[in-house]
């Protein structure tokens, strides 16, 4: 692993995007039970997981939820096999009893709704679903990343929000989700893959195996996640 | 001036460094003397609440120690100057009377006025770091004086004066004074200050009132070293009362005097300078005491600093009289 | 970073319209939040430094307290008090039909929140630098503490002052978190420089620096015109 | 913030190892961080105020810009001069085998970078508004300028240079963004509370509130134990 | 003392300020005075690089101005005091020798010394802002000299201090200097020190030369009007020439004077003072003049200020010099 204890106490270190904070944390205790390794997480945004990868960050793994930042990894030749594991899917959220009363995509014309920016994953997905859907209403924001577009919901600043369906998941009763009819058309990519700089590719390999494993797709399901 | 004629009555008491009651009538002068730390500053920052007091300072019916210093309508020169380093001479002597409400021109005129009157008028615009020690006090003064103050403290301000400066500031002083019915205290360490300009003296001693009298009474009659030293007198004290005696009273001699001179005392000088036409010594002896020779006699005699000499008086030559501040009138013997 | 920039593409950057807003947007509304700060600051740090009271350290510990959030919670502590269903948002929203997040006032607020405790401490320590007899000579001449404080403790603590300024000005305009999290990011009203560099970032990395590049050149060349003319006073 | 903050699982969150970790490391990192900024920052600041010299507003300009960069930006400029292959990174693994990124001296090194500036602009304007005749009348007693420096110029400079450090800790503490770009999130190593506050708020809000909380409470005990401390000086 | 015998060969000029050129052998004291502003702080601060020069002190064969101030080896007591407000006495005073290598020890002792000599020992652990100003300024004295430095430059050193104080400080620093090898520069605005302490006395007036002598040289053909007031006389300039003469020379009429008398003015009094047992009178003629009456005349002449008067002075009680600073040994008529 990414840092060896002296007793070969055997560690495994992911660096993993963070939205799949949650269905990791799960997966990794899986993990724990099967292998007897501890795991330890570096959650962060993609780009910068992946430019840290790149520049020989300790590590051995590193999941994305785009393709492009996975592109980086693999530009600077860090990267082995990459995989794609997860799918996610776009859905609308609302805070609890859904004070404006959104029902879908033509409900958020009129209302202060947020969504990511462009530039960042979610907010292309958005981009596309809404095109689709014939929405030309302009958001209140464009959030940063998922996260951020969450929040704002939670905390009741805006009446609705464009997430991924695990957020939705993750926030529990904190939202109201509406889903959005065809948006499984629109989905972004989770990807991973073993790092060169991992100290032990066997462990490395067998974080890829679970996460792809019907167990592991299992605990990602729960989290919201969609298969690829 | 601020109008109207001000009393002063004053019980004031600063723990561990002074205490005065004084009552002063409108628009009387007091000299402050006193040696270092007697306690003369922290009087007069007292009064200006720059240093908290117990007691009462009543000016005209109201007690000031009971008012902000910024209510408290008082002029004054610190001992330390404290002009501000980022105005002109002008706009620091203009400061006072803007603060009090002036307009900008008037105030300007005023300060214009005052700087005119100390003689530092065409330095108006410079800052106080361009100044020179004395330039910067004459601007100090007429900083203070520019408010009409109904109470004026005065910490040493003819300090760093050359002695042109001075005579004619201790003149222009001593008119303006003496046509402003407020009060003014006036703390020096010289004596043509306290006895020209001044209508009585307060003498201070580790913080206490050792005599409070006119100027001429002050002058006779002192009642410590220090006031005796500054007017040029030899006090002794003997049996709880006070011997005085100018210095050319004092016969010097390398022999123990003989004859009938009871007063007499023994010791090295310590000191020889100029006095007017005489010779002045200083003599290490119980008390310290001046002696003024002739410069025939002061050569005659080899009076040069180390010397051991005699000092005696005559009986006819002294005055003496009682210590007890209450009963500044008796005389003796 | 100069070498990590693509420089043919620079000219382009440049005149992109989402820069030349957001810009604009940081450079006014940092300089809104640093006059706030200072009609804020300057009496609070006063009060501080010249001013026994009771609770005189709890102030202060009061005002540093947006210094040492992580600008993201910086973000949430706003939107509990001023967001729509905030402690002072929801009946400021009722009375007057405003609302901070969403709007260019809320960065202006975000930033004032984050800069203030720099403004406040950099002139605190100023002020006390500073000898206090002269507020003592001017209480003499009838100034009020007003009138002190004006003309004397401000002009003679004025390097302090700027570099109060400076900080908070610069800290505003860096700010990146607090705005995002109360204000989200729109042209045109609430993206500022960060949050345009941050979001771009996203997917195109040279891009970002090109911005941040474009960033760091204004913002040296306002310091670099505001310092000597100030600092130069004493 | 307080009142959102969900009491029934504050002891379990306070009890939890991720926390005491990365409580510790940004106590010690920030700690760290403003004893180098002092180091650096105290003559900086004093040839910034004191030594006329050509090029002082650009000295002073540099020693800015960190101040006015967005905190992705401060780390992705760390990473192009100390990263593995950065300017000065590359020769320094080369030569010692040491690199900074994910270690914890990349932790203190990027909060030296963003805190830096805030010490040395407050210590230059405490410096500045001090009285600059009490240096000349040591040097006529035959003290170096090292020795006035630190006999004379720093002490009555205290309040400020406090105020600097101050202003530095809480930087450095609440400082997120170059931290996570730089030098990644590795609980024990660089995962400093606001990473781990980020981290927890993707799944948890309530629990990363109960940690901002912590934060808070341990950074303004600490502030207010030093500063009446030391500005109680003068 | 700083070992060797030292000589300064001074030729400097501050633009606008000052320009003096002067040699002064080793261990001599020359007396700085002269009006207010007239480049006496300017002079001593050049010195000690304090304030930028041109032209050349050699001191010791080193040119002192192409050193930077730490290296000079001067002592100085500035107008200001300039005591560092956060030390206390004691540390004020040990910071020179400590700066100047020496171990903490030795130079606390020093500093002990030192205080005890000017009489505030007791108050070594006060801070500046706990003494009084007479107290600081003793506390300033010592520091300069606890640094033996081989040029001892002081402004003004005995100002804010009591008469007694004073008087003591002039003679341990008259004892002190006597011994000194270095050279000494006591800015001063009172005739006794410098007529008391200095070997030369030098004048300055707007910032030039006016005089340069023996005390007694300058006392009796002071060349300027402030000499003249500072030592109590008189100087009248006519015909490229200077006329001197005692205040007691004078004689004071209501009736312009008949007879001989050829020098003769006219003006009001504008102040009346004490002095020893005469009354002086200060008289705004052409120039300024003083004069001493006996008490009773000054009653019976009723001269209050404002009374117009006239002077005479006999032709035989005037002495007569030339102005040109050069020729200082001639005597007429
Ligand atoms: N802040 C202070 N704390 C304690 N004692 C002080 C303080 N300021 C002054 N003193 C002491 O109080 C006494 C009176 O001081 P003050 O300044 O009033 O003397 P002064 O009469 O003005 O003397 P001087 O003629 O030297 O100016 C002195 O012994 C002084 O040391
Ligand atoms: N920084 C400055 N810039 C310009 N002029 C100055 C500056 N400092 C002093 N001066 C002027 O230079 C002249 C000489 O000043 P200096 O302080 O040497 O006088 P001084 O002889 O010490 O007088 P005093 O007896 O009042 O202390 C004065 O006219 C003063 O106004
Ligand atoms: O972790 Mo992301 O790439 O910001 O959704
Ligand atoms: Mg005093
Ligand atoms: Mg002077």
């Amino acid at each position: 692993g990414g840092d060896d204890q002296a007793e070969g106490q055997q560690e495994l270190t992911v660096l993993a995007a963070a939205s799949l904070t949650d269905a990791y944390e799960e997966l990794a205790a899986t993990f724990t039970e099967q292998t007897g390794a501890e795991v330890t997480f570096s959650f962060g945004s993609s780009t910068d997981l992946a430019e840290q990868a790149a520049d020989g960050a300790p590590g051995d793994v590193l999941a994305t939820a785009d393709e492009a930042s996975m592109q980086v990894a693999e530009d600077a030749g860090v990267a082995g096999e990459v995989t794609t594991f997860a799918t996610n899917v776009l859905v609308i959220v609302t805070p609890p009893e859904n004070p404006a009363g959104i029902e879908g995509l033509d409900d958020l014309t009129g209302s202060t709704w947020v969504r990511c920016a462009d530039e960042v994953p979610c907010g292309r997905v958005a981009l596309a679903v809404l095109e689709a859907g014939g929405v030309t209403s302009e958001p209140a924001s464009l959030e940063e990343d998922v996260r951020a577009t969450l929040d704002k919901v939670i905390s009741g600043e805006a009446d609705a929000g464009l997430v991924y369906a695990t957020d939705a998941v993750a926030a529990g009763d904190a939202v109201e989700t509406v889903e959005i009819p065809g948006a499984e058309e629109q989905t972004t990519s989770y990807f991973t893959t073993p790092l060169s700089q991992s100290e032990d590719a066997g462990l490395a390999a067998e974080w890829v195996e679970l996460v792809t494993s019907e167990e592991g797709q299992e605990i990602l399901v729960d989290a919201g996640f969609t298969l690829p | 001036m601020a109008g109207g004629a001000v009393s002063l009555d004053l019980d004031l008491h600063v723990p561990g460094r002074v205490r005065v009651a004084l009552r002063a009538e409108p628009g009387e002068v007091i000299a402050v003397i006193g040696p270092n730390g007697a306690g003369k500053s922290t009087l007069v920052h007292a009064l200006a609440g720059l240093v908290p007091a117990t007691g009462s300072a009543v000016l005209d019916g109201t007690d000031l120690l009971a008012l902000p210093t910024r209510e408290r309508s008082v002029g004054l020169v610190f001992q330390r100057q404290l002009l501000f380093p980022h105005l002109s001479a002008l706009d620091n002597v203009a400061f006072g009377p803007r603060a009090r409400g002036g307009s900008r021109r008037e105030a300007e005129q005023r300060a214009h006025d005052w700087l005119d009157r100390l003689g530092v008028g065409e330095l108006s615009g410079r800052r106080p770091r361009e100044l020179s020690g004395g330039q910067a006090q004459r601007v100090a003064i007429a900083r203070a004086l520019a408010t009409d103050p109904r109470l004026l403290l005065l910490d040493e301000p003819l300090t760093g004066l050359d002695v042109k400066v001075a005579m004619a500031l201790r003149i222009e002083l001593g008119r303006h004074l003496a046509t402003y019915d407020g009060i003014t205290l006036l703390v020096t360490h010289h004596a043509l200050d306290a006895l020209t300009i001044a209508d009585r003296v307060l003498v201070l001693d580790e913080g206490r009132v050792a005599q409070l009298g006119t100027p001429a009474e002050v002058a006779q009659r002192p009642r410590t070293e220090h006031v005796a030293r500054l007017v040029g007198l030899n006090v002794v004290p003997s049996e709880g009362r006070l011997t005085a005696f100018t210095p050319d009273a004092v016969t010097v001699s390398l022999e123990p005097p003989v004859g009938s001179a009871r007063l007499r005392w023994h010791g090295p000088v310590v000191d020889v300078s100029p006095h007017g036409d005489a010779v002045r010594l200083l003599v290490r002896a119980e008390p310290d005491l001046i002696a003024d020779v002739t410069p025939a006699a002061a050569t005659e005699l080899g009076l040069a600093p180390g010397r051991e000499v005699w000092l005696s008086v005559k009986e006819t030559a002294v005055r003496r009289y009682d210590l007890a501040p209450e009963q500044t009138g008796t005389v003796a013997p | 970073m100069v070498a990590a920039t693509n420089w043919a593409t620079l000219p382009e950057t440049l005149r992109s319209e989402p820069l030349q807003q957001a810009l604009w947007l940081s450079v006014t509304t940092s300089t809104a939040a640093v006059a706030f700060c200072l009609v804020l600051g300057l009496p609070l740090a006063w009060v501080l430094a010249r001013v026994s009271f009771r609770g005189r350290g709890a102030l202060r510990a009061l005002v540093t307290v947006p210094l040492v959030l992580p600008p993201v919670v910086a973000g949430v502590a706003l939107r509990t008090a001023f967001g729509r269903t905030g402690v002072i948002g929801e009946p400021l929203l009722a009375l007057t039909g405003f609302s901070f997040p969403f709007t260019t006032w809320g960065v202006v607020l975000a930033h004032v929140f984050v800069s203030l405790p720099f403004v406040v401490i950099a002139i605190e320590g100023a002020l006390r630098s500073a000898d206090r007899d002269f507020d003592l000579a001017a209480a003499t001449l009838g100034a009020t503490r007003w009138t002190t404080f004006r003309r004397v403790t401000a002009p003679l603590a004025m390097p302090g002052i700027v570099a109060g300024m400076v900080l908070g000005w610069a800290r505003s305009l860096g700010e990146f978190g607090a705005t995002i999290t109360f204000n989200g990011n729109y042209p045109g009203t609430t993206q500022t420089m960060p949050n345009l560099i941050y979001v771009t970032r996203q997917s195109d990395q040279d891009a970002a620096l090109a911005l941040s590049l474009v960033m760091l050149v204004v913002s040296v060349a306002v310091l670099l015109l505001l310092r000597d003319r100030w600092l130069g006073v004493p």
